[in-house]
């Protein structure tokens, strides 16, 4: 791998490797609370991520979306329900604990074999030159999405409507204790 | 870098940072005399020239006194929240175009934080980050005050942060730009020679949504519930001493400068006036000194306000928030969709 | 900033972030840490998608990925709401203890 | 064009419509505005168009209303048809059913509910529609939504009294019944289409007199098809045993439906493919005898009946017999000439029972009756000139209609069945005088509660019959015979277009000469005096005995013939309980033993299975998603494997 170390490149693995680690306190620790600011340190570093991959609206999205209200949304979950850190406790079955762990290994191997043997191209070459010079521009991307992309987005907006609705009909309390 | 880098770094990035922090303490002297003038008692007087270092005689205080940590707090967390605090609301103003563009050695330099395509959308995102210093405050204390002030805070911010988008979006269409100096530059000249064409004039509704949001926002009456004394002792930071509690008011301040200023910006034409064409070095102090005239009377209105109205009880403020502003936000931006499309804008 | 980022930095990290997802979706017990896993699985591949999309300059898979964020949104309004009124019922989200839908 | 011909039906739906759905609500005076008054505009607007139509050229009019089904080459319209023989319907349906309809509202008055008088009137209302559409129709299909229409109607008003057990399975009877004659109505349906590509009226007769040789055969067997509903539908034997049970509905009910137009129907439509039938000449001999054989047989149960209204069921069971025969021998202008009087002097008939029902609280057998003369003296009078005119004394309207029947038949040269029509003439002046002699001479033999009840009907009861035995008496007059000038037989002349001139038809006339016509009708008139004479004679003057001593002198004879020859019984041992047999061995063995073996061996197979598999589903979603990551690695391998 030929190595051409760039302000960028430097910054885009400082932030992927804050993502990984983040992403692995969120994994193991046990405090669902800690779990979900994990997470959100992780997601916001991958929003830098974005940025520097030439998708900063991806990435303003990412934040607004993901840490500023999926995530706090399960914050607010985790608080008011106050829930409990996960206690130790083994496992009745420990077949799922080893199956897994098997599973996870065989299929990082999968994963590693599969991009030594894909040929990915080292560089951003080719293509990614004749991009549009102001590469990041929302404009082109917004066109893209009320033209081609019309309908699914559409199809996106009944969606979350369907989603609105289930989450109050699910959330709401028996209509016997509506009235405390 | 060569040195013109550096005056360029120095005037979009370092000064601003720095200013910002700074006027916090005229701010804290301007309110408590402002509220001293609405409720007719003269207010802080005794330390110097018109009180004008009591301000300072505070700061010093709040960096001087005992900084407790409760012992059942979750300590990291509980340091942490007053930092992103201050992050959140400093690194706000970075894509207010705070004046013109001026020419340093042959460069067209504007003067504004970054000038990033998304602009507006950074905005809304760093917004979004500031509800977990709140929650975060709220909940680390391990104090039922603080926890319900955390919970109510951060409900009432994502409740109007929907409005506020929705509002800002009417300005987003019609400058067909994330950016604020497009937007900036949509509303330089005038209509019929006489009417500046602000947005504020086309898109008053979505104004008023913005501007009434903007005090949900930063937690300033009469939406202060989430420090709501007589029911929260002081809310999310009840628990907070010294200078991080100093952290969170300075963060209140900042967060009021940036919606004054970006009301300035999106409404009021920022920097620009009708009929003003600035020129050179003095045509950026004369744009600055606009846009900060502007930016001004919006932080008078702040404190105007919050010495005048009473607090709003919660329910009252969710159902404002859902039921008024945001059909109104919806209205606006049908309204200015509809004045797109028919290209009047 | 094009052409200096390699796209091997970009799906290892997408992997890896895969990986660990995977890991505490099937290893974790806590129904909200599953969920926090399948999020940040979701969020590996919208990277992985970025870093195509960048190498061919196509803005098709930041569509993609605008997708992907927003039917997370969906998911996880539904999903918590099933949360909250699961424990309602069983006072816990431990998905061991849940286990009625059985046999 | 002033009122368009759809709305002549349109307008009893709509007071079905109403009636049906609001009746319940509105009471029982709105019910009977609305539900007589959609059939008095009907009415109107009937006689709107046809005087027009009979003051001019009577050539046929036909409007569409557009297309109405359309499947490959395949097409009906939805048409409407005024020609002569639809006029000559429309002119009798609309008036009788009008003054039914008038009756009914004394009728129904008193022993129903609203919903249930409301009921009546959509149902009655929903039967002037269907039959309107059957007789107005322009195509077969469309004449069929109509015949389907009133046989619904049939059966909804026969069972109107459906908590009486033996009215709903009258109803039902009729139902099943005329399915069987439906059956044959649509196989001659779809043998007209595969003949001649088309159902529309002029398209088939056209094509049928131009093609008549090439296709006789075929032709043969598809008029006997529409025969067959025809016989269904008019009551023939051997289909005609659901018309005695029809009476447990309604007087008016019976009146209208059950004498003077459903009935009809199938006259009308043997009438209507005339150019069809008189290209079969073995069809028209098979007609002609099935109405012979119906003629003689009904007239003879109906001789041992002692309820009133089930001999006036067998008498038009065998007064349709008489239609038919005239048919048979080609007199269509005949057998439509009676269908008209018919329609006046039974309907008369049945609303003069109707009364006397009334009068003696619901009490049917003639037994117990008598005397009722002096009473119930408008519903005597009337019922009398009616049974004059149906035992045919002159000159009242049945002594003409069945005098051309009689001619008709001599003239065709068939003198067995000429015997046959005269002896049924016979023995229908005997039981019609009978009927009148028990119900209204003689003295009273009822209870002395029953006798202090009597009274005359009201108004809107008695107008109606003093009206129909009007026409009763005069109504004969529009189809004088032949011998009295050519163009005394108004009727004859009126009708002439619907019977057009056809090439290879047997049309060979042997006019009689006028001596063998005033021989004939002397004849007719003295069988009818002398069945009218003995009934008077055994039955007034001699109070019965006579009768009572020949009843015992043969009890079997007498047993058979008052239990109508038990053909129901024979129907039902030929019949029903094989199909009974059949049905239950398909139940018991084919669908128990066989299909739900199957189904169950199934079933228990995959239960079978379930009962192992289930223990995968262990409840614990970690597990699930579990498999599914192995799962995923299996189908990755799987792929890799295969070296995409």
């Amino acid at each position: 791998m030929e190595d051409s170390v760039t302000v960028e490149r430097l910054l885009f693995d400082a932030s992927a490797i804050v993502a990984l680690l983040f992403a692995a306190v969120m994994v193991l620790h046990r405090h669902p609370v800690k779990s979900v600011l994990a997470l959100v340190v992780s997601f916001f570093s991958l929003a830098i991520c974005y940025v520097l991959l030439t998708a900063p609206f991806i990435a303003a999205i990412q934040v607004i979306v993901y840490a500023g209200a999926i995530l706090v949304l399960f914050l607010f979950v985790l608080m008011l329900l106050n829930i409990p850190a996960e206690e130790h406790r083994r496992d009745t079955r420990p077949i799922q604990r080893f199956l897994s762990g098997a599973g996870i290994l065989v299929f990082g191997a999968m994963l590693v074999a599969l991009l030594r043997d894909a040929g990915v191209p080292e560089r951003f070459t080719g293509a990614a030159e004749q991009a549009p010079a102001k590469a990041g521009e929302v404009l082109p991307l917004a066109r893209l999405l009320f033209s081609e992309y019309l309908l699914p987005f559409e199809a996106l907006s009944v969606l979350l409507l369907a989603a609105l609705v289930g989450a109050f009909v699910l959330a709401r309390r028996e209509p016997r204790g509506a009235g405390s | 870098m060569t040195a013109v880098d550096w005056i360029v770094l120095v005037l979009r990035v370092v000064l601003p940072v720095l200013i910002l922090p700074a006027l916090v303490v005229p701010l804290t002297w301007l309110e408590r005399r402002g509220a001293a003038f609405i409720q007719d008692r003269p207010g802080p007087n005794r330390v110097g020239p018109f009180g004008l270092a009591q301000a300072i005689a505070d700061t010093v205080k709040m960096f001087t006194k005992e900084a407790v940590v409760p012992g059942s707090a979750d300590r990291f967390l509980f340091l942490l929240a007053p930092g992103i605090a201050m992050f959140a609301a400093l690194s706000t103003f970075a894509i207010v175009p705070y004046s013109s563009t001026i020419e340093i050695a042959g460069r067209q330099v504007p003067l504004i934080g970054a000038d990033i395509p998304i602009g507006i959308l950074y905005l809304f995102a760093i917004t979004s980050l500031s509800v977990y210093a709140i929650v975060l405050a709220g909940w680390s204390a391990n104090n039922k005050f603080s926890f319900m002030g955390g919970i109510r805070s951060s409900a009432q911010i994502i409740s109007y942060e929907l409005a506020m988008t929705t509002a800002a979006a009417g300005v987003i269409l019609a400058a067909s730009s994330f950016r604020l100096t497009d937007v900036v530059a949509l509303q330089q000249g005038t209509w019929l020679g006489v009417i500046p064409r602000w947005n504020v004039l086309p898109q008053f509704l979505g104004f008023v949504v913005f501007f009434v949001s903007a005090f949900a926002e930063t937690n300033r009456l009469p939406f202060d519930l989430p420090e709501a004394e007589a029911e929260l002792v002081a809310g999310y930071h009840t628990e907070y001493s010294a200078m991080r509690f100093g952290a969170f008011q300075m963060a209140e301040y900042v967060n009021v400068v940036v919606a004054s200023a970006l009301t300035t910006t999106l409404y009021f034409g920022g920097w620009s006036l009708p009929g003003y064409h600035p020129h050179g070095v003095v045509g950026a102090v004369l744009s600055l000194a606009i846009f900060s005239a502007k930016t001004f009377f919006f932080i008078c209105v702040f404190i105007w306000v919050r010495w005048t109205l009473p607090r709003f009880r919660y329910d009252q403020l969710m159902r404002l928030g859902w039921k008024a502003l945001l059909p109104l936000a919806l209205l606006n931006l049908l309204w200015i969709a509809a004045l797109v499309a028919w290209r009047i804008l | 900033m094009i052409g200096t980022i390699p796209l091997s930095d970009v799906l290892l990290t997408s992997g890896g972030l895969f990986l660990i997802g995977l890991a505490g979706a099937l290893l974790r017990r806590s129904a909200i840490s599953i969920f926090l896993s399948i999020e940040l699985m979701m969020n590996a591949a919208n990277l992985a998608l970025l870093g195509y999309s960048a190498l061919w300059g196509s803005y098709d898979g930041q569509i993609v990925v605008f997708f992907v964020i927003a039917i997370a949104a969906a998911e996880a309004s539904v999903g918590l709401a099933v949360f909250v009124a699961l424990f309602r019922h069983t006072e816990t989200i431990d998905v061991n203890e849940i286990h009625l839908l059985k046999w | 064009m002033s009122i368009p011909l759809w709305l002549i039906p349109a307008l009893p739906l709509a007071g079905f419509a109403v009636c049906g759905l609001l009746g319940k609500r509105l009471g029982k005076s709105f019910v009977s505005a609305v539900g007589v008054g959609s059939v008095g505009l009907a009415t109107v607007a009937a006689y709107a168009r046809l005087i027009p139509f009979t003051a001019g050229n009577h050539e046929p009019v036909v409007e569409r209303l557009g297309s109405w089904i359309t499947a490959g080459s395949f097409s009906v319209e939805m048409a409407f048809r005024l020609d002569v023989l639809s006029a000559l319907m429309v002119s009798f349906v609309t008036f009788v059913a009008f003054w039914i309809h008038v009756y009914s509202i004394g009728y129904m008055h008193h022993d129903e509910t609203d919903a249930g008088y409301a009921r009546y009137f959509a149902y009655l209302n929903l039967f002037m529609f269907s039959m309107l559409t059957l007789v107005l129709a322009q195509n077969f299909v469309l004449m069929f939504v109509g015949w389907e229409g009133v046989g619904l109607c049939s059966y909804l008003l026969i069972g109107y009294y459906y908590e009486r057990e033996y009215a709903a399975a009258a109803g039902k009877k009729a139902f099943v019944v005329n399915r069987i004659g439906d059956f044959g109505f649509l196989l001659g349906m779809f043998g007209l289409f595969a003949l001649f590509g088309s159902l529309d009226f002029d398209r088939v007769f056209q094509a049928a007199a131009a093609d008549a040789l090439r296709i006789a055969p075929l032709l043969t067997v598809v008029c006997l098809c529409l025969f067959v509903g025809a016989v269904g539908k008019s009551a023939q034997v051997p289909l005609y045993v659901w018309l005695p049970d029809a009476m447990a509905g309604p007087t008016p009910v019976s009146a209208l439906i059950h004498a003077a137009t459903m009935v009809t129907a199938g006259v009308y439509m043997v009438t209507r493919c005339n150019v069809l039938f008189r290209l079969t000449p073995d069809v028209m001999l098979v007609v002609a005898w099935i109405g012979g054989i119906t003629a003689i047989f009904a007239a003879s149960i109906a001789l041992a009946q002692n309820d009133i209204k089930k001999v006036l069921a067998y008498s038009t069971v065998s007064q349709l017999g008489y239609m038919f025969l005239a048919c048979g021998v080609g007199a269509f202008v005949a057998g439509m000439f009676h269908v008209l009087t018919h329609a006046f002097f039974k309907a008369c008939l049945f609303l003069g029972s109707g009364s006397v029902i009334h009068a003696m609280g619901g009490e049917q057998d003639m037994r117990k009756m008598g005397g009722l003369k002096s009473k119930l003296p408008t519903t005597y009078w009337t019922f009398l000139v009616a049974t004059l005119a149906i035992a045919g004394i002159p000159p009242l309207a049945g002594f003409f209609s069945k005098d051309a029947i009689l001619t008709g038949v001599f003239e065709d040269q068939k003198y067995v069945l000429f015997a046959i029509g005269l002896f049924t003439a016979g023995l229908t002046a005997f039981y019609m005088f009978r009927l009148v002699s028990l119900t209204f001479q003689r003295s009273f033999r009822g209870t002395h509660e029953q006798e202090h009840h009597l009274h005359e009907s009201p108004p809107s009861m008695t107008a109606p019959l003093v009206i129909l035995a009007i026409l009763s008496a005069v109504g004969g007059f529009v189809g004088l015979p032949k011998l009295l000038g050519e163009n005394a037989n108004l009727f004859a002349r009126f009708l002439e277009p619907a019977f057009p001139q056809i090439a290879f038809a047997r049309g060979a006339e042997h006019p009689l000469s006028h001596a063998i016509e005033w021989l004939l009708i002397g004849i007719s008139i003295a069988v009818a005096s002398g069945g009218v004479l003995l009934a008077w004679l055994w039955y007034t003057k001699e109070e019965g005995r006579i009768p009572d001593r020949i009843a015992q002198a043969f009890p079997k004879t007498y047993a058979l013939v008052s239990d109508k020859f038990r053909v129901d019984e024979a129907y039902n041992f030929l019949i029903v309980r094989p199909f009974d047999w059949l049905s239950r061995m398909l139940w018991k063995v084919v669908d128990v033993l066989i299909i739900d073996g199957v189904l169950n061996a199934g079933a228990f197979l995959v239960e079978l299975a379930g009962d192992v598999l289930r223990f995968l589903q262990t409840g614990n979603v970690r597990n699930y998603a579990l498999t599914f990551f192995l799962g995923v690695i299996g189908l990755m391998l799987l792929v890799l494997g295969l070296g995409f």
